[in-house]
């Protein structure tokens, strides 16, 4: 997306001074059950203004459940969450008003509604952060490629495209802090290559950037910082690399080290431990 | 409420508890012998929703066509039993017609045709039975005595209101088993919940849907034919407000609990029976109504149901 | 300026609804009043039906309730015009008389049945934002069960009799014009007009996008800033105001409010109505209601010369087995309606929206 | 120029309940009028002119009977309506029958709306009032058994409500042991006979329709009930109830208490008549109180038009029925009159003895001070059931 | 020998262009066969179109040599065909364990009853850690992850005799990723079955697979053993655009 100095908010911290002002999206102590099962335990981190962090962890480890806390679908049972130094919103309008955006593991598109009619959903309520509607509108769905589409019912549209019009409207109201659920599964190589750049121009505009996903390589590519979680506990924080190397992590999540293929049967990982 | 039930509501309470607890115990033994009735029929709209996930607004005219061949060959025969095996027939039948040759045809991926459908079936049905026995009510009677035996001086259940809770516990019983035991039952629930990723597991899909309409219609004739003795007797339309007030049953017991359906059953039987003897018998309605809105707002998917789903 | 995209051409629309007013209006002058009878009790079913569609339709909640909140129009409209037409009698003189005498109780009537089916249909609305699909049909069919226990039970409604609405008189200027069917027939075109106008202008928009969006995801809603328990009271609240209005033309052209007048076979025909004429289309919603108002009068003519050999059974019971094999033949052969049948050539609501996207673009 | 009436033809038309949950009851009313009617026509008419009875459904719903009058009075414009049957749907057509001046004769129900000549100069009732009938039913039984508990067993509608009126007329207020209702919504009456049966109740005073009669007695003897019962004209049809209880359940019938104010007693000589005609222009279809109260009521009508001239007019025949002269063919004079708008005042009382149903020498005039026992008086038979025009 | 023929098949969505034209197809007995393909090239439609769920314009699909072309999708499971679609496929009012009981329900001979199904079950618990835990946890509640676990094991349980996967990796955690990909190896060499696997994790799939298939607008465009399509960057590039 080519953000140009005019529709770029000023007030837009750029991500060196982002420690003077508070943290887009603070969780700190977060611990949230469902039943008898403990979703997430104690979990804290942040990101700041224009940074980009991976939440990163196996399966059920508590990654989209972060996500749910943060938008208010689930009941938090301790710990507080703040966005931009205020205490999260939980109405639906609060948090876009709040500059929050979020994504869905599914694709959670209104497959009946036409694809613009998807990204004008959220500025029905809520203007974006700059710029005026048409304006913003028109630009995301250019710099998604998704300009032709517009009149097309959303539902009928290949994977890869209905993945970005998921995109488009997290990003039409123009966010400070955008979550998003593996933004990557099920793409190609060069689906990915191509969020990966739009991942980093929102990020470059100072827009907070918190993502989940499967993908390291994605992961490596875009994120500043890496949060793993396993089982609701944060077992690792640190730089791509840091984490890549973090033995706990290779041990719960990754299952080899370093090196070229990620992917190896699993009688060769008994082996090597 | 008029001044005098309200007088005779407290004469009924202050000078001795004897009648007052007779009639509580009157009432309370009939309103569980009607309960039963009516959880059978929600047990028919439980297994109908569990099989095509739908509401079958059918249910009333569709469960007493069967009944109306019990008559007719109980008449011709003078045996009740061959009627009720033949109105069980009929109805499994009925079921198996009704879903292949007119709701497969209507399209799935919305509930509303198939509703509109079912009310196309209703004018057919109540009015074609109208045309065929004229609108007069045939009685019909009981095969055992509706004479209540005596406990102590107190009035309780009639041998023909045992027969009618023996039956429906046999059922509920046996659906119970059918559900929960066996791999049919769970064939079925998975053919309603998730018809495509059945068939890739093998389920025959066509065939459970047909199979729940089938063991629907027939549950539905069985309480209609239960219900019809104690009634005005047979008439197109002798089924409908045991529809309304099953179909209320069935959603506060959770429209996909068989449990449900018996429990919310038995106690809106008793509900109406309490109601209608301390207050009067226009207050019944509103009390339904006022249970199922309580129950539903604390729980909005019924009081047996599953927890409310994973969104995200 | 953020409604950019959804601006609906508000003067275009009131053009269009205007014209189209006049032209049911004069249309009037063509028909005996027998007809213009049929059209005024079409014209209120249709402003009840136009509302049911558009909830149904826009955001999946489906009502059988719909002829209760009818009834609560029509209840609340007969009670508060008889207290406003008594009042101004009592007042005496010339209050009494002249057109005062009968549009301020037909407006304080139709405020009344705003409040009375408005507030009805908000707490059925709150109960239908926590309620999924049949868990909402169960709740409103023991809703309509209960109507006439709630008539002889709530006092003032006088029981299954019902009450009577005040008679609205051909105002003197147009006496010597139109009979009072027509003068009525004129009414319920306004009324419903006024229910309609803004239902088209509310679909279009802002409101509209929002229920659709409610109906397609309601997680994905949420995220989008859009409440869904919101959405679906107000769509709630909305209908049942419609149904409120389709409620008073009926009254205003009948004079009279019953409970039986409203029952469940009623409420079903009007579900029938917005799903024939294909759900969520207001055009639909008019084809449909002129349905379920003229066919049963329809095949009772077709059938008038058979009785004297069929017997009396069949009279009563023909048609409705007619009806009902229409209803099935149509729901199989049309499943999106009849209006969808009259329109496959007019460019789509979506090509409409990029349209307009491109104009704004413009500006 | 008078709406329905030719030089051949007088054109009427009514709203029934021939669908329905009501039809059951009610459906085999105007199929008896309209034999009536053609017997009638059969023998020359009246004046000349033949009796076209248009009959319409409205399926006891009055959005429906609101919608099918219109059709009558304005598509078919007819002459009058007559005998349109129910309160709730008759209630929603009082208004626009008057306002249109059409002539709405002999309603069928027993609600003193009809009776209201200053506002609905129209209107005329057929049926004794339920008031008169609630009143003469409890007086009976004061009178038979001076220590009877009298409790009442309704719909819960005017008809129930007018029925409890009389009663308390009867009794004076506050004396009614036990009142209950009953919906026709809901077939069950256990829970209501159950707390009659506490309340200690020997006669129980029954506005219902026949089959909740039957539904009660039955209930009441499954119960080892038996208490006297008196049930208004609406709902003690001997016959019907016979088929409704069947063959174990019909000995409670007996000694059953009823009134009536047509006469319909296999005694009377227009029972006799009405079973011919009933035989030869009704296809034989079974003879019942419905059969009686139909051809009852096309005979009054009959008598109406006659009486309103060799040219009717709407006018003339309102004014034909005000003036006190028609006969009719009930157990006493009628009393029509410009400011009293029912015809039936009298009611007589029936028991069942043996499995027949027939009438007793006692005979109950009611009116605002009580009931009052008066000597029945026939109306006779004349000229083959054909009122005479002069 | 080839257990699973494709002949000439065309598929297309109603009057559309064809997705899938004239695709031949041999997949041999036994053994892992990666399909690849970018976005769109037809991957989930040739699955869906063998198991019957997406009609067929023309060609026939031999399963052992015997023809499948006119069965419903489950006298297609029957023959021992199973496929796991994209997404997750689970039941989601069902209990885990209900689900994987469903997957072995058609199975009625006395091998595949009371104990053995049990036993079958307890394996694929054995299998798949995470499932284990949540057993009698609601399909809905499940993880994306741990519903892709379900679906697998699911399919598994059946004792297919080709098993066709859409897309499995998807939303798996690398470690899982593996660990599932190694299941199918195993079982593909310790009984037998034959594997079609769909990917868009090209060097996942080709690392556990024997053959590679790349699709491209409906026809097949390469086949051949896995090890060459992983080695030769240039082959690489060509159809798969890394
Ligand atoms: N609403 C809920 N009810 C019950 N259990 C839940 C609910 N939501 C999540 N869980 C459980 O909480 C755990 C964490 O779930 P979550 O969806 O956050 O995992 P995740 O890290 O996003 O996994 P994945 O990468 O597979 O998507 C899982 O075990 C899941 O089954
Ligand atoms: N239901 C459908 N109706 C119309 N076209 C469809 C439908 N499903 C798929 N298509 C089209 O068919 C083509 C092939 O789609 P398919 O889903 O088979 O590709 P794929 O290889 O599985 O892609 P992916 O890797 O994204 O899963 C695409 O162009 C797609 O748009
Ligand atoms: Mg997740
Ligand atoms: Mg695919």
């Amino acid at each position: 997306m080519t953000t140009t100095s005019s529709s770029t908010a000023p007030d837009n911290a750029a991500p060196d001074n982002a420690a003077d002002s508070p943290p887009r999206l603070e969780v700190s102590g977060l611990t949230v059950t469902f039943g008898g099962l403990t979703a997430l335990d104690d979990v804290s981190f942040t990101v700041a203004d224009g940074e980009t962090v991976a939440l990163i962890g196996p399966n059920g480890a508590g990654k989209t459940t972060v996500f749910n806390a943060v938008c208010g679908l689930v009941r938090t049972r301790r710990g507080r969450i703040r966005v931009g130094g205020a205490p999260a919103p939980s109405s639906a309008t609060g948090l876009l008003g709040a500059g929050v955006s979020r994504t869905l593991q599914g694709l959670g598109l209104f497959d009946h509604l036409t694809v613009l009619e998807n990204v004008l959903v959220p500025l029905t309520s809520v203007r974006p952060g700059s710029g005026t509607s048409a304006d913003v509108v028109q630009e995301v769905l250019g710099t998604l490629g998704l300009g032709g589409l517009a009149g097309a019912p959303a539902g009928t549209l290949p994977y890869p495209e209905r993945k970005r019009v998921a995109l488009a409207r997290a990003l039409v109201t123009r966010p400070r802090l955008l979550l998003l659920d593996e933004p990557a599964g099920g793409l190609g190589a060069a689906d990915i290559d191509q969020l990966a750049q739009t991942v980093r121009t929102v990020s470059d505009g100072g827009c907070a950037v918190l993502l989940v996903e499967h993908h390291v390589d994605f992961v490596m590519d875009v994120a500043d910082r890496v949060v793993v979680l396993d089982f609701g506990h944060v077992i690792a924080c640190g730089t791509p690399d840091e984490v890549r190397r973090d033995p706990a992590v290779e041990e719960a999540y990754l299952g080899v080290p370093v090196d070229g293929a990620r992917v190896e049967p699993a009688e060769t990982r008994e082996q090597r431990a | 409420m008029a001044p005098e039930t309200a007088l005779q509501m407290a004469s009924d309470m202050t000078p001795e508890m004897g009648p007052a607890v007779e009639r509580l115990v009157f009432l309370l033994s009939t309103g569980l012998a009607r309960g039963a009735v009516l959880a059978l029929f929600a047990l028919s709209l439980v297994i109908v929703y569990r099989a095509a996930r739908a509401v079958n607004f059918a249910q009333a005219a569709m469960a007493i066509v069967p009944v109306y061949v019990a008559f007719a060959v109980t008449s011709a025969s003078g045996s009740y039993w061959l009627g009720l095996v033949c109105a069980l027939v009929t109805g499994a039948l009925l079921g198996a017609v009704v879903e292949r040759r007119l709701l497969r045809l209507v399209p799935q991926d919305n509930p509303l045709p198939g509703i509109i459908v079912a009310i196309g079936l209703v004018m057919v049905l109540q009015a074609g039975l109208a045309i065929a026995f004229g609108p007069d009510h045939r009685p019909v009677h009981a095969p055992f005595s509706q004479r209540p035996f005596d406990v102590g001086g107190v009035s309780v259940l009639s041998p023909y209101d045992l027969f009618v809770l023996i039956v429906a516990a046999a059922v509920m019983g046996g659906f119970a088993i059918l559900f929960n035991r066996t791999s049919i039952g769970l064939q079925l629930r998975a053919a309603a919940f998730a018809p495509e990723t059945s068939r890739l597991l093998g389920v025959r899909v066509p065939r459970m849907v047909t199979l729940g309409w089938m063991l629907s219609i027939a549950t539905a004739a069985l309480a209609a034919l239960l219900l019809v003795p104690t009634g005005l007797g047979l008439d197109p339309h002798a089924a409908d407000v045991l529809f309304v007030n099953a179909f209320a049953a069935a959603v506060i017991g959770g429209l996909d609990s068989p449990v449900g359906a018996l429990v919310a059953g038995l106690v809106v039987g008793v509900l109406a029976s309490l109601v209608t003897g301390y207050a009067s018998a226009a207050t019944a309605p509103l009390a339904v109504l006022a249970l199922l809105t309580v129950v539903l707002l604390v729980r909005p998917h019924g009081l047996f149901a599953a927890r409310e789903a994973r969104t995200a | 300026m953020r409604t950019h995209y959804l601006k609906t051409g508000g003067m275009k629309l009131l053009l269009r609804a205007g014209l189209l007013t006049l032209l049911a209006l004069g249309a009037t002058f063509l028909l005996d009043p027998y007809r213009n009878y049929q059209l005024a009790t079409s014209a209120g079913v249709f402003a009840a039906v136009a509302g049911l569609t558009l909830l149904v339709g826009l955001t999946g909640q489906l009502s059988l309730g719909h002829a209760v909140l009818m009834a609560a129009g029509g209840y609340g409209y007969a009670l508060t015009a008889t207290w406003v037409a008594g009042a101004l009698a009592g007042a005496g003189g010339e209050a009494a008389d002249g057109v005062v005498g009968w549009l301020l109780p037909l407006l304080a009537g139709v405020a009344g049945a705003l409040v009375v089916s408005g507030a009805l249909g908000l707490l059925l609305g709150l109960a239908a934002a926590r309620l999924r699909g049949p868990y909402l049909a169960g709740l409103t069919l023991a809703l309509v069960i209960a109507l006439p226990s709630a008539a002889s039970t709530i006092p003032g409604l006088a029981g299954a009799q019902g009450i009577s609405a005040p008679f609205v008189p051909v105002p003197d200027a147009l006496a010597a014009l139109i009979a009072v069917e027509q003068w009525h027939a004129w009414l319920a075109i306004v009324v419903t007009a006024c229910v309609v106008t803004p239902l088209v202008a509310l679909r279009a928009g802002r409101v509209g996008l929002r229920m659709r969006a409610v109906h397609d995801d309601e997680t994905a809603a949420r995220l989008a800033g859009v409440d869904p328990g919101r959405v679906k009271a107000g769509a709630f609240v909305l209908s049942s105001l419609a149904a409120g209005l389709g409620g008073v033309v009926l009254a205003i052209v009948t004079q009279q409010v019953s409970p039986g007048a409203y029952g469940l076979g009623f409420s079903l025909l009007l579900v029938v109505a917005a799903v024939v004429g294909g759900l969520g289309s207001l055009g639909g919603a008019a084809i449909g209601a002129v349905l379920v108002t003229l066919l049963p009068w329809v095949v009772d003519q077709a059938t008038a010369p058979l009785p004297a050999d069929l017997g009396h059974r069949l009279q009563g019971n023909l048609e409705i087995v007619l009806f009902g094999v229409v209803v099935i033949v149509v729901t199989v052969l049309w499943p999106g309606g009849l209006s969808r049948l009259l329109r496959t050539k007019r460019p789509s609501q979506n090509t409409q929206l990029s349209q307009n996207a491109q104009l704004s673009q413009n500006t | 120029e008078v709406p329905g009436v030719t030089d051949d033809k007088v054109v009427i038309g009514t709203h029934q309940p021939l669908t329905g949950p009501a039809a059951a009851g009610f459906a085999s009313i105007s199929a008896a009028t309209a034999a009536y009617f053609e017997y009638l026509n059969a023998n020359g008419g009246i004046h000349g002119r033949e009796i076209e009875y248009i009959v319409k459904d409205d399926g006891y719903n009055p959005a429906n009977t609101q919608t099918v009058v219109r059709e009558l009075v304005q598509e078919d414009e007819v002459f009058a309506i007559v005998n349109g049957l129910g309160t709730p749907t008759h209630s929603s057509v009082l208004d626009y029958l008057d306002q249109n001046g059409v002539p709405d004769l002999f309603v069928a129900s027993g609600s003193l709306t009809w009776n209201q000549p200053d506002e609905y100069p129209n209107t005329f009732g057929f049926n004794a009032d339920y008031v008169t009938e609630g009143a003469a039913l409890a007086q009976h039984a004061l009178d038979t058994d001076p220590d009877a508990v009298v409790c009442v067993l309704g719909q819960d509608d005017d008809f129930g409500a007018g029925i409890l009126q009389g009663v308390e007329l009867a009794l004076g207020d506050g004396e009614v042991a036990a009142n209950q209702t009953y919906s026709t919504a809901d077939q069950d009456v256990t829970a209501q006979l159950g707390a009659m049966k506490e309340a200690g109740c020997t006669h129980n005073v029954l506005g219902t329709i026949n089959g909740f009669t039957a539904l009660a007695v039955g209930t009441a003897a499954q119960m080892e009930w038996f208490p006297k019962w008196h049930v208004s004209s609406s709902g003690a049809d001997y016959p019907t109830l016979a088929e409704y209880l069947g063959e174990e359940g019909t000995p409670a019938l007996e000694g059953l208490v009823s009134v009536n104010y047509l006469p319909n007693s296999p005694s009377s000589e227009w029972y006799e008549l009405f079973s011919q005609i009933n035989e030869e222009y009704n296809d034989g279809a079974p003879y019942t109180g419905n059969t009686t109260y139909g051809m009852s009521v096309g005979y009054q009508f009959a008598e109406a038009l006659a009486a309103a001239g060799a040219d009717p007019t709407r006018e003339s025949i309102v004014a034909a029925v005000e003036t006190g002269d028609l006969g009719g063919n009930g157990i006493a004079p009628l009393t029509y009159s410009a400011d009293d708008h029912f015809g039936h005042r009298t009611v007589r009382i029936a028991v069942v003895a043996g499995g027949a149903q027939d009438f007793t020498d006692s005979a109950y005039e009611v009116s605002e001070a009580g009931a009052t026992a008066v000597e029945p008086e026939q109306a006779p038979l004349e000229n083959e059931g054909i009122p005479a025009t002069e | 020998m080839s257990i699973l023929t494709i002949e000439k098949l065309t598929v297309a969505y109603g009057d559309g262009a064809p997705v899938l034209d004239g695709l031949e197809l041999e997949v041999p007995d036994g053994g892992v066969v990666a399909l690849l393909g970018a976005n769109g090239a037809g991957k989930t439609t040739l699955l869906r179109a063998l198991m019957g769920l997406v009609p067929v314009r023309s060609g026939r699909v031999l399963l052992d040599c015997a023809d499948l072309t006119r069965l419903s999708t489950e006298d297609r499971v029957r023959r021992g065909l199973a496929l796991v679609p994209e997404g997750r496929s689970v039941v989601v009012e069902l209990t885990v364990a209900e689900n994987l009981r469903l997957g072995a329900l058609w199975k009625t001979g006395r091998k595949h009853r009371g104990p053995a199904r049990d036993a079958a079950v307890g394996q694929m618990y054995e299998l798949f850690e995470p499932l284990a835990r949540r057993r009698d946890a609601a399909g809905h509640t499940l993880s994306g992850g741990e519903r892709q676990m379900l679906a697998l094991a699911r399919a598994l349980v059946g004792e297919p005799d080709v098993l066709l996967l859409d897309e499995p990796s998807l939303g798996l955690a690398p470690l899982v990723v593996a660990q599932l990909l190694g299941v199918l190896r195993d079982q593909a060499e310790a009984t037998g079955l034959t594997v079609l696997l769909a990917e868009q994790n090209v060097t996942g799939a080709l690392s556990v697979a024997d053959r590679g298939v790349v699709l491209s607008l409906g026809e097949v465009v390469a086949d051949r053993p896995a090890a060459e399509l992983a080695a030769d960057p240039a082959l690489r590039h060509a159809y798969l655009g890394f």
